[in-house]
């Protein structure tokens, strides 16, 4: 690594933080565009900070006797649990670190710049640019953490400024009701994560990333041979920890809270709910990859199958989906299966770990294109005010980057030769194919599912019916398509990103290679899609309506996303809230106090009881009086004598 | 015997000078300067007490009938404070015109019982004892029954004298028992041939019956409330402060000399008792609305909690005892000087929801009164907390651990009553409160020598010393 | 005159200069020039210790002055204070800073309420640096009666039955409480020798334990009620409910830490054998009131029961993690007590100026208060926030450091009860999201409420401090950390030793 | 005179004029003959004390001195007794004791 000093890297997380702080405090006080550039000028500063840590970290200082190294840049002690617990707070730059923070820097300034146009003239611009700014703080933070609570500390962090943002229309209930929803659904994920570090923390002794999955360490194969309940320790550990890596990334059954965080404004969700955010969840199992691989290899088989399974269920949702966010959610749920499966089917060490490498690649193409294509959508939202695409209709005339870049994006998300969208998918479609051939079944119909849902949105909006719009649709202004247009070219190109070069399981390049054999029949899948999709939805036509009639049972399931939210409901509201907490309050109440007012009554009551005792007659004080002290004399008689 | 062994009796003696003087004054004052009996009185009262705390030679007098000690000298001054109290107080009702001719009569009673206490006080055997007991108990009848125009005043009266009577004929009868069965009347000689037979212990709970009488602890206080109640306030104050004052001191000193023998009888005795006293006096305070009557059941819970103090016997629970009367005079005239000043200003408002509101009118008193009831709650920083403490401190030193839990939670009952009383004062709204009125010096100088005493007795370390080194037990 | 009785002094000399004012603005001057002055000991205290820390003083407690007082019974006034005594003296003079300015608007008897609210804190400031059982006591009940005045004078709702159900079951702790240390008191010398007071003497010798068995309950419930500890908490939602917002403050802020640090200090570091035999009955009972108070928080409609219960919740977490009985755990447990004691003090002030604004705490009557009051909907969202445990804020790091340190127990019976604590932060996160939803989010809800005005300066002034107190401990909190920690060392020694011996 | 009658006559003498005087106090209504009936109680005593002083300590005279004094005491017991009979006799007409009982509970 040489003597190179990244511990500049420490302020890629803290001028965000900055800008933050400035935008939050006085903010208010700022013209509204001088908001939005402030916030936009300290990511781009970040950006290039970040494409200057990155290329110095892959091509000049990293790579040591052909493994990249794990450079702690800066680390701090934030606080001391025990002698050997303690937080630390610090940089942490190993190739996944780095990757992300391209990742993240880079589409949260492209998202900035577009919100400068898409958010003129709402209200609390600042408060807007503010959260942003946070949010991306807490996500590099996140990103670079040394250690595994610190990780937990911004993962927190991430999770309000999602909050936050999702409830950003907070005058309107909707959001409000949504943005509860996913910090309470992504919370109680993490407290399976918590507990998950609790137990790991206490196997291994530490929390530290590096210590914790040296493959050659003794951290990594402690605990692993205390069984509970059928399964080691540390898979429970790690089962945990994945817990909360799935509610962040919205994994089946913790993947409600996703469709609803679409209340937020279209950026947001394009920054947060597409391309950084969700994919923590991936970014946390990849960075503890070590120990889920050599002491819980049960907790990855499940994260393979919990992917797999949600990658095609969201692709059967995102289908009947009518409003466009929401068919771009489930198609981020659906990608973001894919990740997981390919690190649950990934073995370790060059080659073996060519899963690892398929999920980090795909983290970094999906980030793009997704961003690409929220942000087109969001730039048809703009010009049409409205979400819902029978709304919706022939837009290619009025919108022409928009329909560009949105084509480019959907061609890239079916899995196109040559986008990018085509190679990443391809490695994890060849990983899964080594290790499990059912998932690799699966993954085939969702390719070709994804090719059809994406189609049939692009269709829809761009083609189909001509709408009669209340305003003529326009297209955006420029700091709106810059960002499109730059996130276009991404896309096409990141595929020739020699990614097994860069990000392994075991930080050593090695040679990757397409395997044509599942990659034709991929593209082949994908095609199909296509074009089914154009039959049906290119012209207006009743094939879309036939079809919902004759697979009547999957379509209605399917529009209502199985029913998830509605058992959830039940969950919550009915035995949560009626069967649990009312009965506390109640007890509280009634029986708990009860009782201690039961106590001063008691008091009263006897003091009531006994006045009869103080009768006013003098007689009866005298007869009180002798009975008294006969009776005393007796007892003590009796009592002294015996 | 020589002149100067007269000395030993100086507070008796002065106090008797004291009955001459203003029997002097009363005799030779035409009736248009009567009222300047008061300011002399207190004048000469205050010297008197000042001079009891000039030291004094200590000794046995007549054969050991009469006996002082520093301890005695102690409790003396302690009541002479209580009765100087009581006099300054009493200095604006007794103004009222339709006291105006009985204004030495009111001293002269007080000064009798008070010589009488000082007597039984310093008893040396059971015949001085009973003198000084009846010289005590007999004109505060006719001090309860002082207000000649009121049938609640005549019938405090004669239920006092009628349970008095009745009290002291059984406690004689126990002393004639104690007699046969010992041949002597002496302390000392009883105290060494008593071995507790069964006639002894007989004789025993008829004596502790009529000392209960006096301390009016449960089931023998049942006078208390309606004497109280009836007899003027400042009669009152007296009754309840310094004359059960006095008799916890004998009672407390008879116990640790006389019936040393049987010492795990009467603990067991006064076990029961003080549980019973604490709660039962307790249970009635709470649903009490004349303010007289609530003292008085307050006033029976806290002889409860004296009791606490007796029962080991021991040398700390006597300083206790001692120190907690201090401090239960203190706070006791405090708040029965607040009742008084009112009570006199309005012409006999004594209900507590008369007092609804009045912070708003009469701030001072309010304040007075709350310090007052918190000294007797047991709240720090006035003296009631540390006297209370030391009370607590002293049963659980003889490892009444029972006894002691049930004596805290009886004061958060008495905490209760209390803060009824703070309730009404401080939040209570009323249409009709208590209008302003001005006391006139006496009163305040009064209520100020409560405050002061409240404030300091607790923080000022020396004053239990001095007890405590004084102290004696089993 | 030694540095620490200064704590004492100073408000008694505030509320006298406040006896002798002559109008409100005065009082409140008055007022406020005290507090800060006592604020500024209390930080030059902070500064101070650490710097005698730092110069390797390692006394157990720092300051340390011993006066006889009773030389009869060997009462004395012994004042020191060690790392967690300095914390919740900077704590106490923080919270009544800012209670100070959270009722400027206190609208009848000024002068006696500011005299009473110092009182109560001038209890508060003795207690905490008394070492002396007997004196320690005296503050403490000093702390607990200015109370029934505040709420029943000041108060709102049902304030007399609140106030005298607080008092009366406060002080039946304290009653308790009395006779545990008249117990600990006799027991103090079990081989002979003078009898004392004083915790740091009495530390160093075994009580026997069957004195233990009797006197641990008494002296740890005496103490956990006013702790708020299940079952004995029901006074706590009724007091806070009706208290005037400066005594919500400073109650559920310092009065309720007095308890836990009672418990802590009393209880089980002098009675170690009897804390580790019935340890695990409290445990238990903590366990449940950490998530019984946040269940019972969830159904509730008025702002004040919500966070009443939310304490219940929040400082069970304190009395779990003592319970625990290792040195982390209670490192979080104190921190826990100072990062709550301002986040509740938080919660209360701005609960009081809500209600000052919209003359109803019932949630259900407001909603969409951001839009028209953004500070305080701002500072309520970020005490929300802090409350559920978010980074960044002090909450995060004592629960934190609680959790971690209750997971060092290997056996099952600590797993589970840490496992179900840790689930009171999910259900935390709902009741505090659904206030903060239903109250300053969503449409606004009455047309009137356009005319409200936001925090004026005394409120932001407030407000704003704790906010700082909270993201500064947040953000930085080793010191504070450290701090504990050191002092800890003794009493966790004194506590493993007897696990050892076991 | 005293020869053959033994000291045990004189105390059961003594004890039932206790009885009889606590009896009389507890049942009778007039307040005088309650007042006379505290003097039967303090005539048991009396003659307790000069029994056991005759029979047991013939050489010392305690008893006989706490008998006479005992004797006086009543005496002065009795006039403020009636003096407060009489006051009551003017407020309420009668001297019933239990018509005196404005004050309970």
């Amino acid at each position: 690594m040489g003597d190179f000093n990244f511990s500049y890297c420490v302020w890629i997380p803290l001028i965000p933080l900055f800008s933050f702080l400035i935008l939050g405090l006085f903010g208010n006080k700022f013209k509204e565009k001088l908001t939005g550039i402030l916030g936009t000028l300290a990511l781009g500063i970040i950006f290039a900070l970040s494409l200057y840590t990155a290329y110095e970290y892959f091509f000049v200082h990293g790579l040591v006797n052909g493994t990249y190294q794990k450079i702690i840049a800066i680390n701090v002690t934030w606080l001391q649990f025990t002698d050997k617990l303690h937080i630390n707070m610090g940089v942490l730059l190993d190739p996944i670190s780095v990757m992300m923070l391209v990742v993240v820097t880079t589409v949260s300034f492209m998202v900035h710049l577009y919100s400068i146009g898409y958010m003129k003239g709402e209200r609390g611009v600042e408060r807007y640019f503010a959260f942003l700014s946070l949010f991306t703080f807490s996500m590099l933070g996140l990103v670079i953490a040394t250690n595994i609570f610190q990780m937990y500390i911004f993962w927190e962090l991430v999770g309000v400024s999602s909050y936050l943002l999702i409830g950003f229309y907070y005058q309107k209930p909707s959001a409000v009701a949504a943005s509860k929803k996913a910090f309470i659904v992504t919370r109680f994920a993490d407290l399976g994560f918590l507990i998950g570090i609790l137990i790991l923390s206490f196997i291994t002794g530490t929390f530290d990333f590096i210590t914790l999955t040296d493959p050659a360490g003794e951290a990594i194969h402690r605990g692993a041979e205390i069984g509970f309940m059928g399964m080691s320790v540390m898979t429970w550990a790690m089962l945990l920890i994945f817990m909360g890596g799935a509610g962040k990334s919205a994994m089946f059954p913790l993947h409600i809270w996703l469709p609803d965080a679409m209340e937020g404004p279209t950026p947001v969700s394009a920054l947060i709910h597409a391309a950084t955010m969700v994919v923590a969840g991936v970014y946390l199992v990849a960075r503890l990859f070590p120990i889920f691989h050599f002491s819980a290899q049960p907790a990855l088989n499940i994260i393979a199958y919990v992917g797999g399974f949600t990658s095609l269920f969201a692709a059967v949702i995102a289908c009947t989906q009518l409003d466009i966010k929401r068919v771009l959610a489930f198609s981020t749920l659906s990608q973001i299966g894919y990740m997981m499966l390919a690190l649950g089917v990934s073995g370790y060490g060059s080659h073996d770990g060519l899963g690892f490498m398929a999920s980090n690649f795909h983290l970094f193409t999906h980030a793009m294109f997704k961003a690409l294509l929220f942000l087109g959508a969001g730039a048809i939202i703009h010009a049409v005010h409205s979400n819902y695409m029978n709304e919706m209709g022939g837009l290619r005339k009025h919108l022409p980057i928009t329909h560009a870049t949105f084509l480019i994006a959907c061609l890239t998300i079916a899995g196109l030769y040559p986008l990018s969208g085509f190679f990443s998918k391809d490695e994890i479609l060849a990983a899964a194919f080594h290790k499990d051939k059912l998932l690799f079944a699966v993954e085939y119909c969702v390719a070709g599912l994804t090719a059809f849902y994406m189609f049939r949105l692009y269709f829809v909006v761009f083609w189909g019916k001509d709408t009669q719009y209340h305003h003529k649709p326009h297209e955006a202004p420029f700091t709106m398509t810059i960002p499109l247009m730059f996130l276009a070219i991404a896309s096409v190109f990141a595929g020739f990103i020699p990614f097994s070069e860069l990000v392994t399981s075991d930080s050593i390049p090695f040679e990757g290679e397409i395997d044509w054999m599942i990659a034709i029949p991929s593209i082949a899948v994908g095609l199909l899609g296509i074009l089914i999709a154009m039959i049906m939805y290119r012209k207006e036509n009743n094939y879309p309506a036939r079809m919902a009639a004759t697979l009547k049972y999957l379509y209605r399931w399917s529009f209502n996303k199985f029913y998830i939210d509605e058992i959830y409901l039940f969950i919550t509201k009915k035995i949560i809230f009626r069967y649990i907490a009312r009965p506390v309050a109640w007890f509280d109440r009634h029986m708990v106090d009860g009782t201690m007012n039961g106590i001063a009554g008691m008091t009263n009551v006897i003091s009531f009881r006994i006045r009869g005792l103080q009768s006013g007659q003098l007689q009866k004080y005298g007869f009180v009086f002798i009975t008294g002290a006969l009776a005393l004399a007796l007892v003590f008689i009796y009592l002294w004598t015996k | 015997m020589r002149l100067e062994d007269f000395l030993l009796m100086r507070h008796e003696m002065l106090l008797t000078l004291m009955v001459v003087i203003v029997l002097i004054m009363e005799i030779f004052m035409d009736d248009r300067h009567k009222r300047c009996i008061r300011p002399w009185t207190i004048g000469l009262f205050a010297a008197v007490t000042i001079i009891g705390f000039l030291p004094a030679p200590t000794g046995t007098l007549f054969g050991g009938m009469f006996q002082t000690s520093g301890m005695h000298l102690m409790m003396k001054n302690i009541l002479n404070i209580g009765a100087l109290i009581v006099f300054i107080q009493a200095a604006q009702w007794l103004k009222l015109d339709s006291n105006h001719n009985k204004i030495s009569e009111f001293y002269i009673l007080i000064l009798s019982t008070l010589i009488g206490m000082n007597f039984m006080i310093s008893s040396g055997d059971f015949l001085m004892f009973y003198l000084g007991l009846e010289l005590a108990s007999i004109p505060i009848a006719a001090l309860a029954a002082y207000d000649t125009f009121s049938n609640k005043s005549s019938e405090a009266g004669i239920k006092f004298i009628f349970s008095s009577a009745l009290s002291s004929g059984i406690m004689l009868y126990g002393l004639s028992m104690i007699y046969g069965t010992t041949g002597s009347v002496y302390f000392d000689q009883v105290g060494s041939v008593y071995t507790g037979t069964p006639l002894q212990v007989l004789a025993f709970i008829f004596f502790f019956a009529g000392m209960a009488f006096k301390i009016s602890m449960v089931p023998f206080h049942l006078w208390t409330a309606d004497v109280y109640e009836g007899a003027p306030v400042n009669v009152t104050s007296y009754l309840s402060v310094v004359s059960k004052g006095a008799a916890v001191f004998i009672f407390s000193i008879i116990l640790v000399t006389v019936f040393r023998v049987i010492a795990p009888l009467w603990q067991n005795v006064i076990w029961v008792i003080s549980v019973l006293t604490m709660t039962i006096g307790n249970l009635f305070a709470i649903r009490q609305n004349n303010i007289k009557r609530f003292l008085a059941f307050s006033s029976i819970s806290q002889a409860g909690f004296i009791l606490l103090g007796v029962i080991g016997g021991s040398t700390l629970g006597m300083a206790s005892v001692v120190y907690y009367v201090l401090v239960y005079i203190f706070s006791n005239l405090g708040a029965f000087g607040v009742v008084a000043a009112i009570s006199t200003a309005t012409g006999g408002k004594e209900n507590i929801s008369d007092y609804d509101g009045l912070y708003k009118t009469n701030p001072g008193l309010s304040w007075t009164l709350t310090l007052a009831l918190f000294s007797l709650a047991g709240i720090p920083p006035v003296a009631g907390f540390f006297g209370k403490f030391f009370l607590f401190t002293a049963v659980a030193e003889q490892g009444y651990y029972a006894l002691l839990t049930i004596a805290v939670l009886n004061t958060i009952v008495s905490l209760y009553y209390y803060l009824l009383v703070v309730k009404a004062m401080f939040i209570n709204k009323s249409d009709h409160p208590i209008a302003y009125f001005k006391s006139d010096g006496f009163t305040k100088l009064g209520l100020a020598i409560c405050i002061a005493g409240l404030v300091v007795i607790g923080f000022a370390s020396p004053i239990f010393e001095f007890i405590k080194s004084l102290s004696f037990g089993l | 005159m030694d540095y620490l009785t200064y704590f004492i002094i100073v408000p008694l000399l505030t509320v006298f200069g406040i006896v002798l004012c002559k109008n409100d603005k005065q009082v409140k001057w008055t007022a406020v020039i005290g507090m800060s002055i006592q604020l500024i000991l209390a930080a030059a205290l902070v500064f101070m210790y650490l710097a005698e820390r730092k110069a390797g003083n390692m006394a157990e407690f720092l300051f340390y002055h011993d006066y006889m007082w009773y030389p009869a019974l060997n009462i004395r006034y012994t004042i020191g204070v060690d790392g967690i005594s300095v914390a919740m003296v900077a704590l106490t003079s923080v919270i009544i800073f800012t209670g100070i300015f959270a009722s400027w608007e206190v609208t009848n008897l000024h002068k006696e309420f500011f005299i009473s609210l110092i009182l109560l804190a001038t209890g508060v400031f003795g207690f905490f640096i008394c070492v002396d059982l007997f004196t320690m006591f005296l503050f403490y009940e000093l702390a607990v009666i200015p109370m029934y005045l505040l709420i029943g004078i000041w108060g709102t709702g049902p304030k007399e039955y609140s106030a005298m159900k607080l008092t009366l079951m406060l002080m039946g702790g304290s009653a308790l409480l009395l006779v545990g240390l008249i117990g600990l008191y006799f027991n103090s010398a079990p081989g002979g020798g003078a009898l004392t007071f004083n915790l740091i003497e009495i530390s160093k010798v075994q009580i026997p334990m069957e004195a233990q068995r009797f006197l641990f309950p008494m002296t740890f419930v005496g103490f956990g009620i006013l702790g708020a500890l299940f079952p004995l908490h029901t006074w706590s939602p009724d007091g806070h409910s009706s208290a005037p917002t400066a005594v919500s403050m400073l109650h559920a802020g310092v009065l309720l830490k007095l308890g836990r640090y009672g418990a802590f200090r009393v209880a089980m570091f002098l009675m170690p054998e009897a804390a580790h035999e019935l340890g695990w009955i409290f445990l238990i009972l903590t366990t449940i009131s950490v998530v019984y108070g946040a269940f019972g928080a969830i159904q509730q409609k008025d702002l004040k029961y919500i966070n009443a219960y939310s304490s219940v919740s929040h400082c069970g977490l304190v009395l779990f993690a003592l319970l625990m009985m290792n040195k982390t755990a209670m490192d979080g447990a104190i921190m826990q007590m100072v990062s709550h004691g301002i986040m509740t003090a938080l919660f209360f002030a701005l609960i009081g100026m809500i209600y000052g604004r919209t003359h109803t705490r019932i949630i259900d009557e407001m909603g969409g208060l951001m839009r028209v009051i953004p500070f305080l909907g701002v500072a309520y969202v970020i005490a929300g926030l802090a409350s559920l445990g978010l980074p960044g804020f002090s909450g995060f790091v004592a629960e934190m450091t609680i959790f971690v340190g209750s997971w060092q127990h290997v056996d099952t019976f600590h797993r589970v009860a840490t496992i179900i604590a840790c689930s009171s932060i999910v259900i935390t996160a709902v009741y505090i999201l659904r206030v903060i939803g239903i109250l300053l989010l969503g449409p606004v809800r009455f047309d009137w409420y356009n005319q409200l005005t936001d925090a004026r300066w005394y409120e932001k002034l407030s407000v704003g401090f704790l906010i700082v107190c909270i993201a500064g401990i947040g953000i930085a909190p080793l010191w504070l950390s450290n701090m504990i920690g050191d002092s800890l060392v003794p009493v966790v020694e004194k506590l493993n030793m007897i696990s050892f011996i076991r | 005179m005293l020869h053959g009658i033994r000291l045990e006559y004189f105390l059961i003498l003594a004890t039932l004029m206790f009885f009889v005087g606590v009896y009389g106090f507890l049942t009778r209504k007039n307040l005088i003959t309650m007042l006379m009936s505290i003097e039967l109680i303090l005539n048991a005593v009396n003659i307790n004390f000069v029994a056991f002083n005759k029979f047991l300590f013939p050489d010392k005279l305690e008893g006989h001195f706490f008998a006479l004094i005992v004797i006086a005491v009543a005496a002065a017991e009795a006039a403020v007794a009636i003096a407060i009979i009489i006051n009551i006799y003017r407020h309420f007409s009668n001297i019933n004791v239990e018509n005196v009982d404005e004050m309970k509970y």
